[in-house]
Parts: C-alpha cells; structure tokens; sequence
C-alpha cells in the first residue's frame, strides 16, 4: 500500500476547499482540534461544519470566520454550559441586523442515521424519532416514511456526505488503515459517506501491526486520502489510553467564549500564532501534559487469531 | 434535589445517562441504591464503571473496564431503539404540565432570544426508553403553561391522546414518570399531568407555587423527601463532585 | 451478574419451544452445530429455521424432522455443492405428493437487514438490491418503498426477530457478556433481533477479562437467557484461534447428505447415540482434533484502555 | 479458463470474492498479475491475505493478517453498496446474451426441477459492484434462450433499457463485462449483448456454437488465449488448489 503520510498543512491545503461541508468527528472522544487550528490558520471559508456536538472546535472555528452553516444535534460544551462564539451568531438580541449562520438541526440518532445513509448510499435512514416534536418543522429535511409493511409511519432523514471527514484515531499505518478503541463515536460512518478522508494519528505503526489485530481498523487506507502524524492533536479531547480530556481547559473556554475580545486574542495566541501542533504542544508544557497522563495502564490484553496454512 | 433522584432509581435496571445532573445523580445510585444498576452512555458505552464522576458523558472513565464499548449506530439502534433502556434520565430547560420538554430555544426558532443545545438523544430517548426520569431546578421560567419549542415528547397534550398515539404509533416508552427539582418530587397522575407527591426537608408549598407556572396538582397525602443520608453526602462531596461542579 | 451458565439439555430445553423461529448464526464461522444436535436429540418440531446460508447443520436438523419452514439466503455446502436433504423437500421430482418445506427466500444483505431491522425495533430495512429480479416475485415480503427525497425507490425487507438465537462465541463471563474475534457475520444483529438468547462459548472467563476488552464484546450479558461452556461446539464449522474448519467433514457430507438412508445412521451415530457434545468430541478422536488444530498461534498483541481515576 | 480470468483482472484494484472458481481465480490474480489487487470476501474481509486457498469463503485464513474485519452489515452496506467494489466476481447456473443470471432454481419457482442455492450476495453484488466478471462452464443447459428466474440483473433486455435503468434508479453498477468459460472469453457489445474475444487454445468455434442456446456473437478479430504459463500452472497445482477441489 503505497504511503499517504503527508502534514496537516499539506493535508488541509490540499483536501480542504472553501464552500466544502467537512466533518471533523469523534464524540468526546478524538475530536482533531489541530485539524480544526489549521483549517482556521489557513483562512478557509464559506465551510458547512458537520459534527453531532460542535463542541469547543466549531466554537473557535465559527469565531474565526470560516464556517457559513452548521449541521448538528448538541450544541454546547458538555458539563460547562455555552458556545457562545456560535450563539452570538444565531440569537437574536446579539445578531441585530447581520444575517445569522445557518443552522441544520436533528437528533444525534438523525444525524448518525444521516452519515450511516451517506456511506451505505442509501436515498433516506428511517428511525424512531421526532413524533410529536417540533423538530420537523424547524427542519424540513426531516420527513416521515411510511412502512410497506402496514400503516406505520416512522421519520426519515436525508444522506449527509460531507466533502471531507476527519478522523483522529490511536494508530494507523502508512497506507492509511486506522485502528481505535474507546469511543468509537460515528467517525466509521462519517468516513465512508465523505469524498475525501483525513487520519490524524498518535502513532504511525508498521502495517503489520494493523494485520495483527484486523477486528480493530475502523477504517481501511482504501477511503484514505491523508495520514497525518499528529500527537497530542486532539488536545483538550482525548485519545483513549494516551492522554486524558483535559477538563480544566473545557472549564476555561466558558469566559473566553464569552467574551469576543478574548476569544480574538486566544486565536492568535493558540491558532493563529502558532506553526502547527508540534509548537501548541511545547506552549501547553509538561506539567499541563502530565496533567493529562492517565493515572495507571489498563491493557487489553492479546487474543489469538491462529495461524491457518 | 440529587439524593432524592438517585434513590428514585432503586429497582431500575438499565439506565441511560444524561449529561449534567442526570449524570451524577446515577453515579450516586449506583453506588447507593441500584448497585447493580447498568450505566448506558448515548456516547457507546453499556455497563460503565466510572472510577471517578465524568464531567462530559463521553470521558475515557466511563470506557476503561466497562462491559461493551459500541458505535453510536449500535447504541441509539440496537439499545435504545430495540428497547433496552429502563429509564432514559433527561435535564430541562422548559417543561410543561404534562411533561413535554424544551431543551432548543427560548423565543422563536428563527431567531431565538436563547439559543439551548437542543435534542443530543433527547428526543429518541423520551420516544424509545420505557420511562423516563427527569431532573431539572423549578422557576416560573422552566416550569411553563406553554413550552418555546417541542424538543422531547412528554404526555402530549393528556394521558389519553398520548397513550393512543404510543400505542398506534408503536412507541416503546410510557413517556415521563418523575419529575426530581430543588423543592420536591412529581409523578404523573392518571390525566397526564405533573403531580407534587413530595416536598424536599425546608421547601413550602408556597415556594412551589411561585415557581410553576400553572396551578400544580398537589398529592392529598405530600410527604417530605427523607434528608440526604450522612452517606450520600459523604459520596457527593468527597467522591463524585469534589470540585462541586456540580453542587456549587 | 447473575450466573446463567447451564448445560446445552437444560438450554434447550428451556428456551427452545416447538413452533419457534430458530436462529443459528454464524457465517462459515462460529455455526453452533451442538445447539442443531440437541434440538434434534430433544424432537423439537415444527420449528422455522432462520440463517443465511442454512449450511450442514440445517440439512442436518431438516433430516431429522425438526423443521416446517426455511429463512434463508444462499442454501449450499459451500466449495462442495447442495444440501440434499433439504432439497429433497423443495424439488419437485422428489417430492411427489408430500407437501414442501416453506421456504422464504432473500439475498445475503436482505436476510442482515432483516435482522438489524428486528434489532432496531424498526418496520423495514431498505436497501438497494433486488432491482430487475425475480425475487419480489417469489417472495412478496420484499416490497419497494419510495424515498421521502425524490422519487428514488429502494426495495425494503420486513424485520425479522427470531424467538430464538444462538450465537456461538469464543468466550463470554457468567453472565454472558460474549466477545468475538474473526468474522463476525451477523450474530449481533441476530442476538438483538431475538426474544431469547443462547450463548454458547469454547471458555468462560472472569467478568474482568471481558471489562479488560470492552470494545471487543459483541453482546452484553443483558439480552442473554443462557450460557453454555461447550469446547468443540461449532464442529466441523470453526473458531478463529481455536480450531479450524473441518474441511474433510464438509466433503464427506456430500455423499451422505445425497443418501437419505446413509444421513439417517449418521443422525443415529452423531446425534441420537450420544449424550452430546462431550461425547462426539471424545468419538472424533484427538487424531481428527489434531487435524483442524490451527498450525501456529497468531497473536494480536495488546492495547492500553489508560487508568482514569 | 482459471488462468484467463484472472488475467482479466489485471489493472483491478478492488475485487468482491464469490464461492467456487472465482475464489482461485481471484487468488491467482493477486499472486500474478495484480499483486495489490485487495479482496473483499462478503463475510466480512478486506484486504485478505489467505496463506492457502480457502474451500469456503469464510475460511479462518482469510482472516487472519487482513486489513480489516467487519461485521456483514458493514461490509455489505459501506464496501458494497457505498460503492468500494471495482469487480464483482460471479459464478452462475444459467445466464443469458445479456449477462442476466440464474442461481435459484431450473423450473419454475414454487415446484422446482432443481433447487440452486439461490442469491447469497450476487443479486446485490450485480447491482453495485462497478463491473461483473462472471465465470462459468458453458453448455446448452448454461448458456440459454430465456433463464428460468432472473436471480442477478445483468444488461436486462439490452443495453439501452438497462442504461437507463441504471441512471434512474442510481445504480452504481455498470454491469457484466467480462465472460470466462472452459471455452472462451466473452465481453459486451454496445447493444449490451456476449461476444466471444477469444478461445482458448484447443477450443474452437464450433464447440462454443454447440454450446449456446442462442447464435453467439464473434469477434471480427477473435484472438486465441495465450495459453497457462508454466507459472500459473505450477501455483495453481502446487499452492492453490494441490488436492483438485477446483480443477479436477
């Protein structure tokens, strides 16, 4: 399999255009905010950002400036409270006369549903949701189906294919064969309903390591356009088994988010300030990196797949 | 307000967990009330074991040393949908008499005066867990005659047309059965609609009152909400909220 | 958990009704042929049996009386040729006038639709398949249904929920909690769709060996009925690192599966004349359990979950 | 016939594998001619390595050192239907000029002559794989006038009707294109219907006309196949099929 391993700016410079829906996935868990910092870093625009829980990343994109419109279904930073770099761009009071970021509304279910049409190509994905709600009137795109199988209605959303998918995963190998354990979230899905694919790895492994354990690839180099090696690149989110979710730095972004002038000058700092990840990374310093650490090892252990000739 | 939603749990068996105070007051049962409790995360996790109290539902605590670790896909579709969740834990920004919940916008959708997080797994799982809990604090504000935004389906307009509609709409779940706040405890009575059956130690009625805005239904016989236990205080203070990001 | 560990009798037995529909899962991999065996050992009758490639084991259980209908979706010995005892009761020629054996029929991704739709409690699975064929025809069950975008249409499948499942595993804890490494096929689906589950194991582990895995966990202990330890239990189907597949048993089935009277003494031989599965192991010899012994070990190596306390 | 179609998938990047003599074909293939060549096997396998030629296609050798192994569902929804697949590898009992299929039954539906093991994954396979190779032994008993049950879309009536139904219904397949049989190579015409491109050394025209149900169409320059090399003969008898499970 030939290597795909590239840079994040080569990465986003060349998979990334203005006007693309992207999906930078991974619920909690792996979320690639060093994809999102490049991204901001090269000035993007006019993007539709795809993510069940925009969470602090689409926060400082959409502050940013490179986002026209929003599809999700939880917007907020979890346990904390707001995102208000993106409520300022939908509430009325703050909005005044400019136009308010489009938004696209449904469940987590809708939009994991909405992926998993994407990548199996299907027209619509039915489920059991928004009865009685008024989710599909804030959203037409959310439609009932009826059932060949009697009178039962249940709800459908649409296909969602973004132009590119970014995944975060533990390890992967040259050719793009990523393997992850812990959350596994919809990136699988997200993955193989987008046109142009992004891993962001921990650690790039030998492809023998990936064949060694096949149950565990999430996705395969084959819808992989870009390997990139990317320590620490989820940062504040986690990477199950290497680094913790960095909980202070989720509690911290509440004032700066509420503030644009701060928000502002943490993006120059953090973003707009810096290389790439490798210099975030020396700015975070070691004692926030040993913050992080998992407290102990927790190992799998091996299981054995025998060998049949 | 978290004791009392915890011991609400005894006797349940499959729970699933929302971010917030949902999120401690679970951990609290299950390690008081419910200890064999089984914690589902919307996040892809079945019988987590969390060593310590996650701030966000997806933390890798939750991951380490519990029984399944799934996609999302397989959670919502397979647990939660094929109708494997007890009770389905939900906070509130709004919620109306019968139990119908706001967690979108305050104002109009368009351009709302307060833009909420909206649905996360809100809406599947008022639809698809058998019952469900919920927990949230009282004020003329939350506890409204009229709801913004219809983001998870309680009982409707009354029991009645929300029981016809589960039943020929096939739903799995009953829809809301208990409503936990900073003053007491609700059910809901055979109408549909929200009934006070306990006031918690140091709450009035009169204070009860002055933060719903319609006239409640009061149980004939309201009890008091038994005080936290020296125990349950010790779990919350020292164990799982020390930082009290919680409680503060 | 409670402990659900049991015997394959008291399973049986206890869980499987005559009349039910019957799911025996596993594609290629994993077939629990000690589960076919004592249903036929126990007489049940009038069962439906449900698999995608019904296999040795359901021209076995057909042989023996057991069945009044097939779910299916590709009825072969594979690499071998046909199934004869099943085919004895759908061809013509054969048949005279005896009624047939009801056979409801789709193809492999209908039959996985219809289980996934069974397990996730919905109406109808879609897909796109059975386009221009002749398979609507044959089997009104598959029904075109329009997407709610457009006027695209797909075919659509109804869901499908065994009363019974039995899903073999390489190990699960007491109380069922079963992990699987290899192909997975669609016990998942199956186990979920069910109103029972059988799991049936070649280990039981501590409860800490699974929670040590949780991403590999395939079904958790909560939808399981029954638990049972039975090493060799899928011969001459296999178990990945465990054994492999007996070939040899798949080609001499051939001329027995063609010899209503030969497949007769065998059912005598293997199933009637033995108490279970014990006993045909000790009657295939350790020559024979030499013979399918993977030739190496395969190992997966482990990975790190991290302690987060 | 082995040697020939594998030949054809020189150039494949992404190949489905069916049961029988598509599986020795397809592991010739990656020994010779497309050494990246991945294989997809409908239980669950990308990016199979088999260390020895499985009878089955779900043998634990093809499992072992893979890429990547997924549950059915998976790999019939995101591989298959998603569009992954550049070749679709079929067998069949009956097919027609157009390259329809039959694998179900010889007769009629409800009181078969003869039972075939019915679609497996082909029915889906010819609908979305990008392109079908198919291979077969050819007789008038095989290659017929009408099928008995269309189990595997082919060009349909011909290849302008089946265009059009592959861009209405959007298909991602494009259908057959390639024929190998114990005779000859067929590909497909502009009208959608088999032509012979070539014969294998020793077969000739009439044979193959003896073995039609209908006129076949020949190539105006029908070329001679070259013949197994030395190479293929010795890895299909010594490493890939030494016991004659396929080839005897």
């Amino acid at each position: 399999m030939s290597g795909k391993v590239t840079t994040m700016r080569d990465a986003v410079a060349e998979l990334v255009r203005d006007g693309d829906t992207v999906a930078i996935e991974g619920f909690t868990h792996l979320i690639c905010f060093a994809a999102g910092h490049e991204i901001i870093r090269q000035r993007k625009r006019d993007l539709v950002l795809a993510r069940l829980t925009p969470d602090l990343i689409y926060d400082q994109m959409v502050a940013a400036g490179v986002a026209r419109k929003l599809i999700f279904s939880w917007l907020g930073n979890p346990g904390v409270g707001g995102l208000y770099a993106i409520r300022r761009r939908i509430e009325a009071a703050e909005l005044g006369d400019e136009p308010p970021l489009e938004v696209e509304e449904y469940s987590h279910f809708g939009m994991v549903g909405r992926y998993t049409a994407g990548a199996a190509n299907l027209p619509f994905y039915p489920l059991r949701s928004y009865f009685e709600t008024d989710l599909p009137k804030a959203n037409p795109l959310i439609r009932p189906v009826r059932s060949p199988y009697g009178d039962e209605i249940v709800y459908a959303v649409p296909p969602l294919k973004p132009d590119v998918a970014v995944v975060h995963a533990q390890r992967a190998d040259a050719g793009g064969d990523a393997q992850v354990w812990g959350l596994l979230g919809c990136q699988k899905e997200a993955a193989f309903a987008a046109d142009r694919v992004i891993v962001v790895v921990e650690e790039l492994v030998d492809e023998a390591v990936v064949r060694a354990d096949p149950n565990r690839t999430i996705i395969p180099g084959l819808i992989v356009d870009a390997v990139v090696v990317e320590p620490f690149g989820a940062h504040p989110s986690y990477v199950q088994g290497y680094y913790d979710r960095d909980n202070r730095f989720y509690r911290d972004w509440d004032p700066i988010s509420r503030d644009p002038a701060a928000l502002q000058a943490w993006l120059e700092e953090w973003v707009y300030g810096l290389a790439g990840r490798e210099e975030y990374v020396a700015r975070l310093g070691p004692e926030r990196l040993a913050a992080i650490r998992p407290s102990g090892s927790a190992p799998s252990g091996p299981v054995d797949y025998g060998a049949y000739r | 307000m978290i004791a009392a939603a915890a011991r609400e749990l005894a006797g349940q068996h499959v729970c699933f967990v929302g971010v917030g105070l949902p999120n401690i007051a679970v951990n609290l049962a299950q390690r008081t009330v419910a200890p064999d409790l089984e914690l589902v995360y919307e996040a892809g996790v079945f019988g987590a074991r969390p060593a310590r109290l996650p701030l966000s539902i997806g933390d890798p605590t939750i991951v380490t040393g519990s029984t399944a670790v799934v996609s999302m896909h397989e959670l919502f579709a397979f647990y939660l949908q094929g109708g494997l969740i007890d009770v389905g834990f939900l906070g509130a920004a709004q919620i109306d008499r019968y139990g119908n919940i706001n967690t979108t916008v305050i104002g109009e959708y368009a351009r709302p005066r307060t833009r909420l997080p909206g649905s996360g797994g809100a809406c599947e799982i008022a639809i698809n867990a058998r019952q469900i809990f919920v927990i949230m604090r009282q004020s003329k504000r939350s506890f409204v005659e009229a709801i913004d935004f219809r983001t998870s389906p309680g009982n409707l307009g009354g029991a009645e047309r929300a029981e016809r509609i589960r039943r020929e709409q096939g739903w799995l779940g009953r829809g809301p059965s208990v409503v936990v706040t900073d003053l007491g405890i609700y059910h809901f009575d055979e109408t549909g609609e929200m009934r006070l059956d306990a006031l918690h130690p140091g709450a009035t009625l009169e204070q009860v009152r002055a933060s719903v805005g319609w006239v409640p239904r009061v149980a004939a016989e309201l009890v008091t909400t038994p005080a936290p236990t020296a125990e349950e205080l010790r779990l919350i203070r020292d164990e799982l909220d020390p930082e009290g990001a919680y409680t503060a």
